[in-house]
């Protein structure tokens, strides 16, 4: 009866360290959730394994953050991906020059990869966020 | 459930103050009770809403010195609500829920923020931290980031060119300066143009500073009550018809964020328990964070088709004498958006607009209003059905 | 008021965590609803409890993305309850209230605190930040500071000496370790000794570090719903029998610390509600968040008079086996204290009580179980009382 | 019936920089509320006039603080003092050794004053304490 976390946080963070991208497949309707849940996102299931991700995706939205939070130095490119497992990630394009940052990029193939946050302010061990790299 | 009714009404300027939170709320709370013809003694419960003041001021747990602030009975419990953004159109919800319950039969409710006393960049840090820590806030995301994605993925999605779409979007923001300079408790107060918006800064692309709200300071505080006893106290009653709440997960749950999913529910909750459509809405208070999520709203309340309302402001039809006249009091865009008491305040407008108090922003006619206030990246939504 | 019952109930291990606040919530949200024969689907609205989440994680706006983690309806809203210690009990309570009145049916409640990841320093700054941050934190005042600042008034009103009072009060730390022993679900599983306590570091005078519960990780949950409908689903519902939340301001206001006002509203609302008297209860969980705030609490509900309780634990009177059982859990003390979770493991420990499901721990023949927690500096109490 | 708040925080801290302890008294029942609040301590009245205490009372109770919050540095004395015109304040015991700082002083009486906040985190401007001397 005792429900345990299929894919934690830190293991989640284990795996982008050694360039995994790590998900977790429903048992029951088959759907890949990632970043991982307690449940399926496809139909609430349960039973649940963890699986790699593919790490390629379709880049669905982006924007270019001008003003920033406190402790990051901005302008950043923030985007949403479309893994071609089906989820929907969201983490930094990289490796683009900021003026071709624009609506063009909507629907583009995208390697997702991901490096330590970037931040001057304390964070947790190990946190690391996706980015994104057009194919 | 018996029905319930909202007496007295108030909220500070919103803007910049010197104040503090409590102080803010004290003076919204003291003027709502006494505007019930009530005393503080009369009060059976506080429904609080605050959400940063931790960082704000370093104070948690908040709700109780408002309670001592405004001299509450000790059996009247002060409970804190934060639900981002919509925090205290939730509080209002609860306190409501409960008066028609017969749990209460007399509350408070409302809430305080002190927004701009943070300043910028501690703001946009703090405010962030609405979107999911883990995977979401740690690629730094900010709010108008969220909304520039929405606004990215609606031109996308429904084929309308970036340059015509922020005309559009601009608008939204003219619309809003132009109700606010008509209203005296509003941050801002003076009209602007399309112009305006097009030259600002870029903050997020596409949202540049005029199609963003303020940081702002302020405070909101309503007296809910079961219908007959508010009867007796004050001249015009305004009943709650309807209320609804959703939530909805993280942007990456989302996915199409021009579709606001627990807006979509919990406006089907709040028409379903008023018995009544859009159709019959005269004045809104809706969540103007951000220009486009004027747009958003309008579509996802079905005052207008998805992929239609991006034309609202420029046809006019969401002016001061327009057929759905849309954020009379400024919005959050002009008005101000502190937001642990941004809700109250909407209810605050509403209420005045169905009781005829507006003066200049006055919608003639207004018999139905309704409050939409989204937390968050689209985690929670609130929407209050209010009638004469 | 429909009678109201509690289902599936589920907590953590308490203590140091490396899961998330969420994860940690998952797990005994998902937990309360598998012992409830229910799915996720099923569940009309979750009311959940938090802090300092945005201390911990950087997280504000929790609920929905608690609500995401376990697949809940977008129509089931979720809405964050923050009332500093006492947060998850008073989020029971509305729970507890709204399914009384109707609005809802079958939900969920609980809280989760990440305290022990934050560190001693920032847990006893962000902690202190539920005093009156203006008047009070300012002076450096910390929780334990609070307390020590009563248990002095204590010995002073009632003409105690000090190190008679501390020889009492390290034998609630004690009882109440020895309680933590026999549950597996404890932060500190160890007995310890009067020693032990006065042995230790002082944290602040007179209390030491074994007069103080530790910052924990954790979260707890449970199912409420209609009393017919509980009946249906599960062999042993427990029954809420009545609920009490009061309120008080700063410990300016509140002068004498020894009794707390908002302690002795709140119990009388609850046995009130529930139409019985302190002698008809045979356990309870209560907030000895340091060794003083037991004595203080028994005082304060009536279990005992006013100066005589702090020889509760030297008499063995409120150990298992005494005539009124004492955190049988190990208490805040030894079980943990994460804060926003701490009122939903309260009840947990109630229900499995009511149910004879503790083993080692099992208060023999209870019936009748209370739950008492308080918030910040005796700003907020909250009661619960439940039965079979 | 717009209401304003009558003495202020920040109204308050100006006070104690002109080392004047200010608070409310109410012209209903003759209270004296500080430091202040939206309505009179006693008996919620409104009608409330500013008024300059007399900055003296007796210590009813206090610890030393020796595990202190970020940002500050231990030990150091926290007491509650009643004032003599009847309203409680918190604030810190200074210029006493804290061997002598026990269960004897409570019922001494005690000046009160104020200094800025001791501590190494950001703050409000002008955040001011209250201190206590034995007299
Ligand atoms: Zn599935
Ligand atoms: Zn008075």
């Amino acid at each position: 009866m005792i429900m345990e976390y299929k894919l934690t946080y830190n293991q989640f963070m284990q795996g982008l360290e050694q360039e995994k991208l790590l998900g977790l497949v429903c048992n029951g309707c088959g759907a890949a959730t990632c970043p991982p849940l307690g449940v399926c996102r496809a139909c609430g299931g349960q039973e649940l394994r963890v699986a790699e991700m593919s790490g390629v995706g379709t880049l669905r939205t982006f924007t270019v953050v001008r003003v920033a939070p406190e402790g990051r130095t901005p302008p950043y490119v923030v985007a949403m991906v479309e893994l071609d497992e089906g989820p929907w990630v969201m983490g930094n394009l990289e490796g683009l020059p900021l003026d071709q940052s624009n609506m063009d990029i909507i629907g583009k193939k995208v390697k997702v990869g991901s490096r330590r946050v970037q931040t001057k302010l304390p964070v947790q061990e190990n946190q690391r966020s996706l980015t994104f790299h057009l194919i | 459930m018996r029905e319930v009714a909202v007496l007295g009404v108030a909220m500070t300027k919103f803007g910049v103050s010197d104040k503090t939170n409590l102080e803010m709320f004290a003076e919204a709370g003291l003027e709502a009770i006494s505007k019930s013809s009530l005393n503080p003694k009369d009060i059976q419960a506080l429904f609080f809403g605050n959400c940063l003041g931790d960082f704000e001021e370093g104070q948690l747990h908040m709700a109780p010195f408002a309670h001592a602030e405004l001299g509450l009975p000790t059996g009247a419990p002060a409970t804190r609500f934060e639900s981002a953004c919509a925090t205290a159109t939730v509080a209002i919800r609860h306190a409501a829920l409960l008066v028609g319950a017969g749990i209460y039969d007399v509350v408070l409710a409302g809430g305080t923020e002190r927004a701009a006393g943070m300043g910028t960049p501690l703001a946009t840090r703090t405010f962030a931290m609405a979107c999911q820590a883990h995977h979401e806030s740690s690629a730094g995301i900010t709010f108008p980031g969220v909304f520039a994605m929405a606004a990215h993925m609606y031109a996308h999605k429904y084929g309308i060119a970036l340059s015509e779409l922020k005309r559009h979007m601009a608008e939204v923001a003219v619309k809003n300066h132009y109700h606010g300079s008509l209203n005296p408790k509003a941050h801002f107060r003076k009209p602007i143009t399309v112009d305006t918006v097009l030259n600002s800064m870029m903050v997020a692309d596409p949202l540049q500073l005029f199609d963003c709200c303020p940081f702002s300071d302020g405070a909101a505080a309503l007296v809910l009550a079961e219908a007959n006893k508010a009867r007796e106290l004050v001249e015009k009653p305004v009943f709650i018809a309807g209320t609804g709440q959703a939530s909805a997960g993280s942007l990456y749950l989302q996915r199409d964020l021009t579709r606001i999913k627990a807006r979509e529910e919990a406006s089907r909750q709040a028409f379903s328990q008023a018995g009544i459509g859009p159709q019959d809405v005269q004045v809104v208070e809706l969540h103007d964070c951000f220009t486009i999520a004027e747009i958003l709203a309008l579509e996802a309340m079905g005052f207008y088709g998805f992929g239609s309302a991006y034309k609202s402001a420029s046809s006019r039809e969401t002016y001061l004498g327009g057929k759905l006249v849309v954020n009379p009091s400024g919005g959050l865009k002009a008005k101000g958006h502190p937001i642990g008491a941004t809700g109250a305040a909407q209810v605050t407008e509403i209420v005045e607009q169905l009781r005829g108090e507006c003066g200049e922003r006055q919608v003639n006619g207004a018999r139905v209003g309704m409050v939409d206030t989204l937390g968050g990246d689209f985690g929670t939504v609130c929407n209050i059905i209010l009638r004469v």
